[in-house]
């Protein structure tokens, strides 16, 4: 019972979690074809970078530009499995070395490389997924926090990494694939990934692990720990001053965060069969964030929600109006950084917030723009 | 599925009410479609899957309309198995993911007959599995780097050694070169073509390599390049640098002096379109080496061109990558009629062998590897921004796993 | 390495070395000026920077295809004018932008990111629904072609000479605007303390938006000077703003001069590094000492010295 | 200086710190007994906040050196000189506006302010003893559940001084604890620091004479970063030094 309370502060938070859990678990897989639903799994692989992003930004205010890169190290770890698996020496016979992934070969790699051989273990894989991300986040982390860089720089810092990891990636194909990035992935134990049945399955498994990973964020968000976050992001200064160590609590956070994305990033991979450093990159990373943004930076079931309709909205709109999606995403993301700071979460939880936000911002050009007829009043209803 | 087949037939509907030009029936569906692909007695549906958006929609532009001109002009002369061809246009938005994605859609959701598509090295790398999985059929326009040979693909342009060899002999021959300076961006295809240019220089040729070197895509500062090339003094810069960086790249080569004028210098990866960016001034005096230029004179192409520019207006240009294009929905026509059916297996079947002889680029054949046997053209770009065809081959054989070269 | 050249052509590289670096310091610098006091001294973080840029470059395009139809006998001067017109128009789209957007977000600098991420996106899409999605190339002069061939084996590159003075020609006017006139002062008085600068008399919201739309419009010079020397395209300008905002940081984000001295600094790195490893590591090499320095030198190379807070 | 060190609580010993060449604080000499009240005032920019911000770790000395019971805390990080023992109360109120009183004190409390503490931390009841405790002696105990952002401006630095209670330190250091507070909230600020101070020392920094004379065991008086005058209040108001440097001002 202590611990359903601390999950859940409130009986809505409760709900709209369960409603959540029922949409993903029951509605979604019997109303869509498995195609369809492969999709929204691999919309929901963003969402356990969407819930690190609630912990780090919505919560403790630290901005990365480099969730991607965390995303990309979980996903690019899982596919050196997967590729060791896909290229064995009778599939890839026709190569000049047999037994190594085609794209060594094509590279004039003649051997597999030194720190690809424990890839071919699925259980030093599985723990690669969090380990390796968690470690380099924790490395930077402390080396930022501790010298005390924040906000701007941090996020300008975590977008030049996210543009390092890419140019490396690309720059050294012969180990990583370059470019093309890690392509032809099909099975996992000799179980076919590419299957419907094993797309099916693999949506429940990311489905299962997304609602453990938003309960373990919504234990952490409140817990004193939550409560600490917030405190740092309000006022770093008295924190500090109650005796906690600031930068051991950010980079804790951002470690978290950067393990969270990097089992999405795992499934991502399992899921759509391939991995790219064009998912690494600075798009990438921002859009993560955007996600998160649309969704609602405090509250995980929103962010998740937000990947989740966000790249729907994507799919949707390219395969209607391919000219027009460009103009309405953007003007989406204007929208809600301005009007509905707290994203579509945010509109349930306050529900005079965004509508009278938009009232103060339009009555603002009442006079130059909109002449005297409109009225706050005439126009508060229409967003409630 | 219940709901695509919905919309397929309400197209249907459509068109039968609009297009009383489809001519005579073809054979009955039920015996050129046994695997359920979108085609119905008087249409067929195929997939178009290229980025109007993000930064490849620079390249893939000229595809995307060369393709719609081959399908409209096979449509006006009847279409294929006397049905109409629609077409369900996909934007892989320039993000690989999306690639794969929308293939998927295209291939499960719509049920296309064959898909049109792709144009990098890393969208086609995650479409194959998708392809092969799906056993859907993919016309892929690009030269690209080879090391690929799939039954679900058509390749419409050259593979490496078809671009490569002839026009290294040509230069070698004619220019008295013997040391190279190999330039390009960083991914696939350029390390692997450079891969082919220096083995076949440094083996056949008994040349000399001074230097190779790969910018990151979207580079697009050169100077220290420039300046290593001046110290080498190379014979032929052999070039494969592409979009962004490709602009940069021409442009500050002219501005530090380096012209057609003073330096040799082979490009395998600036056509027409790329010019267009570039500017003709920028590039004067220097060549490329392709299977096909714009300028190229035989009546296939004067119509071809006239149409082109009919459709999309007298500025546009037509690059290799577009003529490549324009090739597939004729090509996927002509192995239709010859299996007889609109099924991939019988297609994928009948492919080998079939020839076009309307093409722009001259005659084309099917090689047994799902390649094209083609010629290979030297051409020097002029101000105006096109290119003076120099050299023309004879129709090499497509040799995707070249021995010797790897 | 160099055994087998002679000491001249060592020398004329060495030149021209140290030209190309200054070359791509101006370069930088062009581009990380506008940022400098949008980010720097207003605090906003315009990831649209870029798309002003490419704004800049397309006002070029289109002056030039304009003077080809209309006054081809302007066609050797067309140039010096398209730079102030991309200029005017970038500033006015920003002054727009600020009003419309920006000043809502000054108290969330973080939100900016996202708000001006959006922007990007549509200005991307506007221009790839105007001009295509093609690159175009504006028509350039002849005199900007070329290069100085001052010896045998030494040229110096035109383009890169005049994007040299232009970029000195705008530090040097920004400076005399932000030290010297009473606007720049009334800039630095809102920047360090707004409510006391509004207090005194200033009026910080007009103040805001002409930093917003000179910092535009600094982006949009910038974008027609690399007409010389790149590409212009709907994406053209993404491909600059991470450069942009390392040159800002690194300096110092509230300090011009740190954005010179570092622009300065990153362009030699890069080119030097570029030389004698090859292009993808030259830059990866450049990004990692930034960001490493960046981790010991949090503050930038100048950091505002401002008491203890 | 007539005791040893060892008996003081707090012993610094010429502490100074320079900004780019500029001496804020210079050759600073201090001593802190058990259980008073020590007061330093000083005209503006006379370096007391920063003498503060020395000794909390909040700016990093440049020579010099602080003890705490005999320990050296001089360049240690601000959160091991907290758990050692000191809180710092800041000029303007810091307090956690989103927080409820009673969370702002539980967030206070000295347990579990590890990763791991934070994670599984209970409110047990004696810490809600103490909270209620610590509310009633700050007078906030009929506001336990009110967001602490809507407090008055005195009710704010009462819950920051009732935070800092809840950490137990042996020295509170407050600055400028009654800016801004009406007449009767300074008298009952005045009595809550005199409480305060029974088992624990308190440094103040205080403009006020009334304020500083109702409350000060002991007085500082600092100019341009070094020590003027030190004793009681009434000797150094009679210092012609201190009087010089008050009325030039």
């Amino acid at each position: 019972m202590t611990l359903l309370r601390t999950l859940f502060k409130t009986k809505g938070e409760a709900i709209s979690f369960a409603a959540f859990a029922f949409l993903i678990l029951l509605v979604l897989p019997l109303a869509l074809p498995v195609f369809r639903l492969n999709l929204v799994g691999k919309y929901l692989s963003y969402g356990f970078v969407a819930v690190g992003l609630v912990l780090l930004w919505g919560r403790c205010g630290i901005l990365s530009l480099g969730q991607g890169v965390f995303f990309g190290l979980g996903g690019y770890c899982m596919a050196m499995f997967l590729k060791l698996e896909a290229s064995d020496p009778v599939t890839t016979a026709i190569q000049s070395t047999p037994g190594i992934p085609d794209f060594m070969d094509w590279n004039q790699v003649t051997a597999l490389p030194g720190f690809w051989e424990p890839f071919k273990s699925l259980w030093f894989t599985a723990g690669a997924v969090f380990v390796v991300p968690g470690m380099i986040a924790f490395l930077i982390g402390w080396a930022m926090f501790r010298r005390r860089v924040g906000g701007v720089y941090f996020a300008i810092i975590t977008q030049a990494m996210a543009l390092i990891l890419s140019l490396g990636i690309d720059g050294n194909q012969g180990y990583t694939g370059g470019r093309n990035g890690i392509t032809d992935l099909r099975t996992l134990w000799g179980w076919d990934i590419r299957s419907e049945d094993a797309q099916f399955k693999l949506y429940f498994c990311c489905c299962l692990l997304l609602l453990a990973v938003c309960l373990l964020g919504k234990y952490v968000i409140n817990t004193r720990f939550g409560r600490v976050l917030m405190a740092v992001r309000d006022q770093e200064e008295r924190v500090r001053f109650s005796g906690y160590d600031v930068a051991m609590i950010r980079t804790f956070v951002f470690t978290v965060a950067a393990m969270m994305a990097g089992l999405g990033g795992a499934l991502f991979v399992l899921q759509v069969g391939f991995m790219s450093p064009s998912l690494i990159g600075i798009v990438p990373s921002i859009e993560l964030v955007i996600f998160a943004a649309v969704g609602g930076r405090l509250s995980v079931v929103g962010a998740v929600l937000g990947c989740l309709l966000v790249n729907a909205g994507k799919s949707a709109f390219s395969e209607a109006y391919p000219d027009l999606w460009l103009y309405l995403m953007g003007g989406t993301f204007i929208a809600v950084v301005m009007f509905f700071p707290d994203g579509l979460a945010g509109l349930f939880g306050k529900p005079s917030g965004a509508g009278a936000k938009l009232t103060k911002f339009l009555s603002k050009f009442r006079p130059s723009l909109m002449g005297a007829a409109v009225t706050p009043t005439q126009i508060t209803p229409l967003n409630k | 599925m219940k709901k695509t087949n919905l919309i397929t037939r309400l197209l249907a509907v459509a068109t039968l009410a609009t297009a009383a030009t489809a001519g005579a029936a073809g054979p009955p569906t039920a015996t050129v479609n046994t695997t359920g692909l979108a085609v119905t007695d008087d249409t067929v549906t195929v997939g178009q899957l290229h980025s109007a958006t993000g930064t490849m929609a620079i390249s893939e532009t000229g595809s995307i309309q060369a393709e719609q001109l081959a399908i409209d002009q096979i449509n006006a002369a009847g279409g294929v198995l006397g049905r109409q061809i629609k077409v369900i246009k996909e934007d892989g938005a320039s993000d690989w993911p999306t690639f794969a994605e929308k293939a998927k859609k295209l291939l499960v959701s719509d049920k296309v007959g064959t898909v049109f598509g792709c144009w990098t090295s890393a969208s086609r790398k995650a479409v194959l599995p998708v392809f092969e999985k799906e056993n859907g059929m993919l016309y892929y326009p690009t030269f690209y780097e080879g090391l690929e040979q799939s039954k679900n693909v058509i390749y419409t342009g050259q593979e490496a050694t078809q671009q490569i060899l002839a026009g290294i002999d040509w230069i070698a021959k004619e220019k008295k070169a013997k040391t190279f300076y190999l330039v390009g961006s960083d991914y696939i295809w350029p390390r692997t073509s450079m891969k082919i240019a220096r083995k076949h220089i440094e083996n056949v040729l008994k040349g000399k390599v001074v230097g190779e070197e790969f910018y990151a895509l979207g580079s697009t500062s050169f100077g220290s390049l420039i300046n290593k090339i001046k110290l080498k003094k190379p014979d032929v810069i052999y070039a494969a640098v592409v979009g962004g960086s490709n602009v940069s790249f021409y442009k500050q080569l002219a501005a530090a002096g380096i012209s057609g004028a003073k330096q040799t210098l082979l490009t395998i990866s600036v056509t027409e379109d790329e010019v267009l960016g570039i500017g003709g001034e920028n590039l004067t005096g220097f060549y490329s080496s392709m299977k096909y230029f714009q300028s190229l004179k035989n009546p296939n192409n004067g119509d071809f061109v006239a149409a082109f520019k009919a459709k999309y207006g007298a500025s546009s240009v037509i690059g290799d990558v577009t003529q490549a294009g324009y090739l597939g929905p004729w090509l996927w026509k002509a192995a239709v009629e010859k299996a007889g059916s609109f099924d991939i297996d019988k297609i994928a079947a009948a492919s080998p062998g079939i020839e076009l002889k309307t093409a722009p680029e001259g005659y084309v054949k099917l090689h047994p590897n799902h390649h094209l046997w083609s010629k290979l053209r030297i051409g020097q770009w002029q101000k105006d921004g096109q290119a003076k065809v120099l050299y023309e081959s004879e129709l090499i054989e497509p040799n995707p796993f070249p021995k010797g070269y790897q | 390495m160099f055994s087998q050249y002679t000491t001249e052509e060592l020398y004329n590289i060495f030149l021209m070395q140290c030209f190309s670096g200054l070359s791509l310091f101006s370069v930088l610098l062009l581009m990380g000026l506008g940022l400098a006091l949008i980010f720097g001294q207003m605090g906003v973080i315009n990831m649209a920077h870029g798309e002003f840029m490419a704004l800049g470059a397309y006002t070029v395009y289109f002056c030039s295809s304009m003077t080809e139809q209309y006054a081809p006998s302007l066609g050797p001067y067309y140039f010096v004018f398209a730079i102030g017109i991309a200029f005017a128009i970038c500033a006015l789209v920003g002054a727009l932008v600020e009003f419309l957007m920006i000043r809502h977000l000054y108290h969330r600098p973080l939100d900016t990111l996202l708000a001006t991420w959006g922007l990007s996106l549509i200005m991307q899409q506007t221009y790839r629904s105007l001009f295509g999605a093609r690159e175009v190339t504006p028509t350039l002069p002849d005199w900007l072609m070329g290069s100085f061939n001052i010896k045998e084996g030494l040229d110096i590159p035109i383009n890169g000479v005049f994007v040299l003075c232009l970029a000195l020609a705008v530090t040097l006017v920004l400076m005399v605007f932000m030290y010297k006139s009473k606007f720049g002062l009334r800039l630095r008085a809102t920047v360090q303390n707004r409510k006391m600068s509004g207090a005194v008399g200033i009026n910080t919201g007009k103040v805001d938006r002409l930093a917003f739309s000179l910092g535009c419009g600094i982006a949009g010079i910038a974008g027609a000077a690399f007409t010389t020397i790149g590409s212009t395209g709907p994406d053209s300008g993404s491909r600059y703003i991470v450069d942009a905002f390392l040159v800002v940081v690194f300096g110092g984000a509230a300090n011009l001069l740190g954005s010179v001295a570092s622009a300065f600094g990153i362009a030699q790195a890069q080119s030097i590094l570029e030389f004698f490893l090859d292009g993808t590591k030259g830059k990866v090499a450049t990004l990692l000492v930034i960001v490493i320095a960046l981790m010991f030198r949090p503050q930038g190379l100048f950091p505002s010295k401002v008491r203890g807070h | 200086m007539s005791n040893s060190p060892r008996n003081h609580v707090l012993a610094i010993e010429d502490l100074g710190v320079s900004f780019d060449g500029f001496k804020a604080v210079d050759g600073f000499n201090f001593y802190l007994d058990a259980n008073t009240v020590h007061v330093i005032i000083g005209p503006n920019g006379a370096g007391k906040t920063t003498v503060l911000d020395l000794i909390c770790g909040k700016t990093r000395a440049t020579s010099g050196s602080v003890k705490f019971k005999g320990k050296e805390m001089r360049g240690q990080r601000e959160y091991r000189i907290v758990r050692a023992g000191m809180g710092r109360k800041f000029q303007n109120p810091s307090i956690y506006e989103n927080l409820t009183v009673l969370e702002n004190l539980e967030i206070s409390h000295p347990s579990g302010r590890g990763i791991l503490g934070c994670l599984l931390f209970r409110r047990t009841p004696a810490i809600e003893r103490q909270m209620t405790d610590i509310a009633a002696e700050i007078g906030l105990s009929d506001k336990l559940d009110v967001e602490a952002g809507i407090l008055s401006h005195g009710q704010k630095q009462w819950l920051e001084i009732g935070m800092l209670l809840m950490q137990n330190p042996e020295i509170i250091m407050l600055d400028e604890p009654v800016a801004g507070m009406s007449v009767r909230e300074r008298t009952e600020t005045a009595g809550l620091i005199r409480r305060i101070s029974q088992n624990r020392s308190v440094i103040v920094i205080e403009h006020d004479m009334e304020f500083v004379r109702e409350i000060a065991d002991r007085v500082t008086v600092m100019h341009l970063g070094q020590i003027l005058a030190e004793g009681s209040m009434e000797k150094v108001s009679a210092d012609p030094k201190v009087i010089e440097v008050y009325i030039g001002h």
